[in-house]
């Protein structure tokens, strides 16, 4: 029943690779992500940074071995299902030949795993899931930075400004659970001690001030929280209702600035939290720039996922570049080293030196506090 | 008061009753005979606008009723006491009656009065006024979906076999009952398998036979007819 | 003991807000037999009217509210117009199925409208209370107490107005309160009407405290589903009752016993429950 | 004409279209698109064999359809066990839990199960998401092995693993159909029309509605294996809810209580959902009051539908013919 | 043959059934009336084990049957209708019948996925006895229509089929004349009596007065769930408390 379905949508873009002795050409890039269900507005902020990075890139084009290509983003929502993941990708594969496919869910990616290598495109992971870049995969990028480094910043912050006891309220995530599996032997070892630990799951929780009640009853100095901003906001404006009174460790997923907004557009009720440099304070060379045109085109503050991914689509391009081609997923992966050095300045929303051995971007990430109801930057080291 | 002329209603396409000519004086109580399947519930269901006919119309008291939803038709004074009780299983015995005088509901004086008047028709249902309707047995839920269509205080009550799974002495009471209502001053159609019984309190009949009327006359008539007698009232 | 006090407090805020949403479900249940799994949508939209109500056009909070309540009541009846109407002589699963296509409908509507980020609903009822050593604020005193009203006007309508006895009639026996002279048409929309308004008026209340995003209504759907098993599915007292059950023991059991359990409280509970008796604890009848 | 689509050449005929689909289709997304759907169908006939014939509509059956998977993936990745030991353990197990499930659930009737078995649906979607030390929580389960070959057999490629879940598929049809046609399924038919009847015509109604409930849960749990072994990573995702609510769409579109129901609506949704995702995150607009409409105008489902027409039609050409032959009399 | 020994039901605080002795005429017909609500469907229900007597006890053949399940009941030989007919109206006559002789078979799922032999022999068992069964009832002709399309008389000829499909010793029939006119329940009389014949012992509850004084051998008259009279139609005729309770002036009406 499927034979007649879809030959339209991949019929005219078709001759992409081929081009030969043209001077114009298409790129399909895929996307497989959740655009629909309880996590679209997740799967929208990684969209659009990609969506960002496509349209500027379009104006002119980019020279490819002589030929000038423009990228055709291809998007296909998976609902935060591996197995629609998969069928995404092979879609995107056979009807439109992707080199490279964008995917930001770990599930997704392992399903991927499974046949990138022998269909040959690059799986542009964005997930800080260990595993995936443990499996050994060749054509796998992983994109987003290493919380590691955060770590210490934090609790030394933390410690020294409130105190040694910790309460850990990381969310329901992947992400969240290797936070907290991460920071909690580390603040041990500094000679904390943690208080409560329980993980708060934001898309089944009605109410915090349960959570809270008893997480501020084994009278805590530091709060671990994180998530989306939004919801992690309300945590803390909970915890401030509860009469909270110590600093606030906030996971780099949710944003200070976001967290501002919710809290009445002030800084005050957030004083003593530690987190990530908002992109809106970040000094970047291409931070600025980017938050403007995002802010332009959204109405509202970029967050590190939209960062993250218009910044590693320009780094795909200058891979391709330096690669000489725009079907060989091997090639490209080779080169995305290259790729990183040739990034313009100016799209340099983050500062990624490297990539590792695994295929993991190595990104230096930078710390805010809240001071006197001001983002101060934290020096590292 | 009521005349049904030419009536004819499908269920899909079958065909139910064809062509029924009816017709109920004031003050009068009419009984329709007939086997199972005849047709005389389908007759009762169209009255009170559960079916619709595909053809022919419905007059009570000189305009027609067929467009009328069953709520308008229970406005306009004709209340069904239907074959299969249709009681409100989970309310008590009392609520379901005060439920029949749904459409009287601002007289709460005279609700209260007819309360007592069913109450003393069916002593029964005082007793059993705060047991859920659905815990009576079949012969009790009878009388209760007969004193319930009582509450709404009809000019025509519609009767569909009230006597079925009732034992002989209530049978008789329920007769003398119904006998009792009509005296009042309602109007009764009235169908039965129980055409002896049914026959000895009517003034006319009609008989069934696959959706067509064969047979209709004054009581006296119709206990009079050989075919009649043998096929319904038996010996 | 404190913390007992304040979970107690805690409990019967949520409770508050299970038990209005679970009463929409019970009533519609009583009408429909069948679950109405499109009902935790009705939640969320009424959730985001209020809040675009207070945003773009500025209204109070208060008159928010009632804006929202009224146009989800609204949609409410007109889903039953559109879906469960034609659907009413069909089995319960066509009846589940369709609400599943309503449902994936709201939200995805509420997706294309609002978009998928999490929304901030601004209470003016912020302010924080000290009383006994408890910490409650004005907009928790408020769901509490805006809860418990409406639950009492509710149960005074069903029980002491004809119209509600009719609801109630046409739950146990559609033809036979067709029959007594009642528009089954009219007390359908009804019922779905007032499950509308009960659902935005819980969403409303608790956003304040939460946020507002498309999948809000999915788990407090399950709990109300939940709930009105526990309370005897179309019970009013039931729903009310199970809610604030349920309420209480989820935030005694993430005090008690672990709080990354304290989803699993509602669905164990109800599996003890129906283990031991399975009509239900509210179940009347029956040997 | 009737005689070229007498139901054995249409099953014949439909099984060598789908033997034959690789050939012509010579795409591997259709493949993997179309080998998916194999694996719903058979745990959606899990599903039909106890709502659709025997009466108990169970909301966990994603909950058992995650148990087969998460047994194949740990006993595979966690015991290290051989594919095949594994496979065939994992519906056993998912089997044995649903046994005990079962006793306890089939107590109840009705919406009363229904909620039950959502209830139990949505406890194992939990306990799998939070058991991290067990099932590696939200992180799922990566390196699930594909099937290991038989001997010369290699079911590493999408054909061949096409070929597999297809030869299970026909498997469990078979099965069912047999079951259906059979003393057993007119048993379970026959509670579902009455367990008072039953019971009184000396049927142990809980012998039988267990075994119903066992099977499907052990159809489940096939499919879970199939699907942990195709797709390879697992996370608790496929014991959610809307899993559930996936295959009772399927279920009802097609035509609950049919044997060919299942079929029909896994790939009329599957091919629908997979073409209106030109729609991108607003498909469920148009998927939403779709199926809305599906089951206002079609209550039986598509099979149900087309049989109803079909009967309508051999009607209507049974008095046409009388007709003409009266016509005919009199010329 | 069977017998009940201080029987009593209690729902709540209702006793439906209170301390009911009695036994059954082997081979012939007995019946069971009374008032309204009197507890005749909750004695059946008590006795064929749908419903677990609150005391005393059901003997069959010897043995105290009473905390047996339905089904075990009907293994027993023990047969019975119900109040109301609840048949598979999507189905045939016959498909309606053919699982009533299931628990004179043994095969399991496996014969059935595996199409046995002993499966196959059993499945012409059971049509035979459908068909048997079925034409004993005089259904033969309706045997492929659907149930929706018969008659309401027809529908309690399949109920009685149903219930001889199972092989029985003695058959419950509750009300098996109800909402039939007269030329249709002198027929089911008449079924009822070449049931006697075959040596069925067969127990009925019925309000037609007049059927019941011609069939019985035995009757039994309940009165608020307690044994008011038993006898021969004659005695129970004449007895002035039955007259009082329950059949009122006109005896045969
Ligand atoms: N909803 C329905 N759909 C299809 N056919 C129906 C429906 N209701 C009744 N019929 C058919 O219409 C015919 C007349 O039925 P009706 O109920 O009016 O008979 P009746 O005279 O009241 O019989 P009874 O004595 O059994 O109550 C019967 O053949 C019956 O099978
Ligand atoms: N499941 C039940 N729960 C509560 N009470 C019941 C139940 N079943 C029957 N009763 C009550 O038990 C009494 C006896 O009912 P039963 O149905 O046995 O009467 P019956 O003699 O068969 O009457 P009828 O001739 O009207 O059918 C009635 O008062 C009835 O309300
Ligand atoms: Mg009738
Ligand atoms: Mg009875």
């Amino acid at each position: 029943a499927c034979s007649e379905s879809n030959e339209t949508g991949g019929g005219d873009n078709g001759e992409s690779g081929n081009s030969g002795g043209q001077s114009e050409g298409v790129v399909n890039i895929g996307y497989s992500g959740p655009l629909s269900g309880p996590a679209a507005y997740y799967g929208e902020n990684t969209l659009s940074g990609l969506e960002m990075a496509v349209e500027e890139i379009n104006e002119e084009g980019f020279e490819v071995d002589g030929t000038t290509y423009k990228i055709n983003l291809e998007t296909l929502d998976d609902q935060y299902l591996p197995n629609e993941t998969a069928a995404n990708a092979k879609r995107l594969k056979q009807e439109h030949d992707t080199p490279i496919i964008f995917t930001p869910h770990s599930g997704g990616i392992a399903a991927l795993q499974v046949f990138n290598e022998q269909e040959e495109f690059i799986v542009a992971a964005y997930s800080s899931e260990p595993a995936i870049t443990e499996a050994g995969n060749s054509l796998t990028v992983r994109i987003p930075p290493n919380y590691e480094g955060y770590l210490e910043p934090f609790t030394n912050y933390q410690m020294e400004r409130f105190g040694p006891k910790l309460a850990a309220l990381p969310p329901v995530t992947q992400y969240g659970q290797d936070w907290a599996e991460a920071l909690i032997p580390h603040w041990e070892e500094q000679g904390g001690e943690v208080v409560y630990n329980s993980s708060i799951d934001f898309s089944k929780d009605t109410d915090f001030f349960t959570m809270l009640t008893n997480a501020l009853e084994a009278d805590p100095d530091v709060l671990f929280i994180g998530g989306p901003s939004e919801p992690t906001a309300k945590v803390a404006q909970q915890a401030r209702e509860l009469g909270f009174e110590g600093g606030f460790m906030v996971m780099d997923q949710a944003k200070l600035d976001e967290m501002k907004a919710v809290m009445g557009g002030s800084y005050e009720p957030l004083e003593g939290a530690i987190g990530t440099m908002p992109l809106v304070n970040a000094d970047y060379p291409g931070s600025a720039d980017f938050v403007e045109k995002y802010r332009a085109t959204h109405d509202k503050d970029p967050g590190s996922e939209a960062g993250f991914h218009y910044l590693s689509m320009y780094v795909f391009v200058e891979a391709m570049k330096a690669s000489g081609t725009v079907d060989d997923a091997k090639a490209i992966h080779e080169h995305i080293q290259d790729g990183l050095d040739a990034l313009p300045d100016d799209k340099k929303v983050y500062e990624i030196p490297s990539i590792g051995e695994n295929g993991g971007f190595e990104i230096n990430t930078s710390v805010a506090a809240v001071e006197d109801g001001q983002i101060t930057p934290i020096a590292l080291d | 008061m009521l005349s049904l002329r030419d009536v004819s209603v499908q269920y899909g396409n079958y065909t139910a009753i064809q062509n029924i000519n009816i017709e109920v004086r004031s003050g009068e109580i009419v009984v329709l005979l007939g086997a199972n399947g005849a047709g005389k519930s389908t007759t009762f269901r169209t009255i009170s606008g559960l079916n619709k006919p595909a053809t022919g119309d419905i007059f009570f008291e000189g305009s027609s009723i067929c467009s009328l939803t069953p709520d308008k038709i229970v406005k306009a004074g004709i209340v069904q006491c239907a074959e299969d009780r249709k009681l409100f299983p989970e309310m008590s015995v009392q609520e379901n009656l005060m439920m029949g005088a749904y459409v009287h509901r601002r007289k709460k004086k005279e609700i209260k009065h007819t309360l007592e008047e069913v109450f003393e028709l069916f002593p029964i249902l005082h007793e059993k006024r705060n047991q859920a309707a659905g815990s009576l047995s079949g012969g009790q839920q009878q009388m209760l979906a007969i004193g319930r269509a009582l509450m709404s205080k009809p000019e025509l009550m519609l009767l569909d076999e009230p006597s079925i799974g009732l034992a002989p002495l209530i049978v008789e009471q329920m007769f003398e009952s119904i006998q009792q209502i009509n005296q009042d001053g309602t109007t009764i159609l009235l169908a039965e398998q129980n055409a002896h019984a049914a026959l000895s309190i009517a003034n006319k009949g009609y008989v069934y036979e696959n959706g067509n009327i064969v047979v209709e006359g004054s009581s006296k008539e119709l206990f009079a007819n050989e075919e009649v007698r043998k096929a319904y009232i038996g010996a | 003991m404190d913390v007992l006090f304040q979970q107690l407090f805690n409990g019967l805020t949520v409770g508050s807000v299970y038990s209005l949403v679970a009463l929409g479900l019970t009533l519609v249940y009583g009408i429909l037999h069948i679950p109405n799994f499109a009902h935790g949508a009705l939640y969320m939209v009424g959730a985001y009217i209020t809040y675009t109500m207070m945003t773009s056009l500025g209204l109070h909070y208060v008159f928010a509210i009632v804006v929202s309540i009224i146009s989800v009541g609204l949609i409410s009846v007109l889903m039953e117009r559109i879906v469960f109407h034609p659907l009413r002589d069909s089995t319960p699963i066509q009846h589940k199925v369709a609400a599943i296509g309503v449902l994936l409908f709201l939200e995805a509507l509420a997706h294309y409208i609002w978009g998928a980020d999490y929304q901030q609903m601004v209470t003016p009822y912020g302010q924080v209370i000290e009383v006994f050593g408890l910490t409650l604020t004005m907009q928790r005193i408020l769901i509490v107490v805006t809860a418990i009203v409406a639950m009492i006007l509710l149960y005074l309508f069903l029980k002491k107005t004809y119209t509600g006895a009719s609801i109630i009639a046409m739950a146990q026996n559609r033809e036979g309160a067709h029959l007594m002279g009642i528009n089954t048409n009219k007390v359908a929309m009804l019922t779905f009407f007032i499950a509308g308004v009960l659902a935005a008026l819980g969403a409303s209340l608790t956003s304040p405290i939460n946020l507002v995003f498309p999948s809000m209504g999915h788990l407090v759907i399950l709990k109300a589903f939940v709930i009105i098993i526990i309370g005897g599915m179309g019970s009013i007292p039931g729903a009310i009752l199970g809610g604030y059950i349920l309420g209480f023991s989820e935030s005694i059991g993430a005090t008690y016993i672990s709080s990354d359990y304290s989803d699993i409280i509602a669905f164990v509970l109800l599996i003890i429950i129906l283990t031991i008796k399975p009509q239900g604890i509210f179940a009347k009848g029956e040997a | 004409m009737a005689a070229i689509f007498s139901k054995r050449n249409v099953v014949i005929g439909l099984i060598v279209l789908a033997a034959l689909f690789p050939y012509v289709a010579r795409n591997d997304y259709y493949l993997h698109v179309l080998t998916l759907a194999f694996i719903w169908m058979i745990a959606v006939y899990g599903l039909n064999l106890l709502a659709g014939f025997t009466g108990y509509l169970s909301l966990a059956h994603a909950g058992f359809f995650a148990i087969g998977a998460y047994a194949l993936g740990l006993l595979t990745v966690k015991a290290e066990m051989g594919f095949w030991p594994a496979f065939l353990l994992a519906p056993v197990i998912t089997t044995g839990i649903g046994f005990l499930v079962g006793i306890i659930a089939l107590r109840t009737k009705e919406h009363f199960f229904a909620i039950y078995t959502l209830c139990v649906g949505y406890i194992i979607y939990l306990v799998i998401d939070k058991w991290e030390g067990l099932t590696g929580g939200v992180r799922g389960l990566i390196g699930i092995p594909a099937p290991a070959d038989i001997g010369p057999i290699s079911l590493s490629t999408p054909i061949a693993q096409y070929y597999f879940v297809l030869t299970i598929l026909l498997l469990v049809i078979l099965v069912i159909y047999r079951i259906i046609h059979s003393l057993t399924g007119k048993t379970f038919i026959a509670i579902r029309n009455s367990e008072d009847l039953a019971l009184s015509l000396g049927i142990s109604t809980i012998k039988n509605k267990l075994l119903s409930f066992v099977l499907s849960t052990f159809f489940a749990g096939v499919a879970g294996a199939l699907y942990a072994s195709f797709i390879r990573f697992i996370g608790p995702d496929i014991g959610n809810l809307n899993i559930t609510f996936d295959l009772l769409v399927y279920m009802i579109v097609g035509g609950i209580g049919t044997l060919s129901g299942p079929i029909v609506g896994t790939l009329l949704i599957v091919w629908l959902s997979q073409n209106l995702q030109f729609l991108q995150d607003y498909r469920m607009l148009i998927f939403g009051p779709l199926l809305t409409l599906i089951v206002i105008f079609s209550p039986r489902g598509i099979v149900g539908f087309i049989a109803g027409w079909f009967t309508n039609w051999k009607l209507r050409r049974k008095v046409n013919i009388n007709q003409a032959q009266e016509q005919a009399e009199e010329v | 043959m069977l017998e009940t020994r201080k029987l009593t039901k209690q729902f709540g605080g209702l006793v439906a059934v209170k301390d009911v002795d009695f036994s059954l005429e082997h081979g012939k017909i007995n019946a069971i009336i009374g008032p309204n609500g009197a507890g005749k469907s909750t004695f059946f229900n008590v006795v064929s084990g749908l419903y677990r007597p609150t005391s005393g006890q059901v003997i069959y053949k010897g043995k105290d049957i009473s905390k047996l399940p339905a089904n075990k009941v009907a293994e027993l030989g023990i047969a019975r209708t119900f109040q109301t007919t609840h048949l598979f109206e999507m189905a045939t006559v016959f498909d309606n019948v053919v699982v009533g002789h299931r628990l004179r078979t043994q095969s399991n799922l496996l014969d059935s996925i595996f199409r046995t032999k002993r499966l196959k022999q059993e499945e012409e068992k059971c049509k035979e006895k459908a068909l048997e069964v079925l034409k004993f009832v005089g259904l033969s002709k309706s045997v492929d229509r659907m149930v929706t399309n018969i008659s309401q008389e027809e529908k309690k000829r399949v109920a009685f089929a149903l219930a001889l499909a199972t092989d029985p010793e003695i058959v419950f029939l509750d009300e098996p004349t109800a909402g039939i006119n007269p030329d249709e329940t002198a027929e089911l009389s008449q079924l009822m009596e070449k049931m006697a014949q075959q040596g069925i012992t067969i127990c009925l509850i019925e309000h037609k007065m007049q059927m019941i004084m011609k069939l019985a051998e035995k009757i039994m008259v309940l009165n608020y769930g307690e044994k008011i009279a038993e006898g021969t139609p004659d005695e129970i005729n004449h007895n002035e408390e039955v007259i009082k309770a329950y059949l009122g002036g006109s005896a045969s009406a």
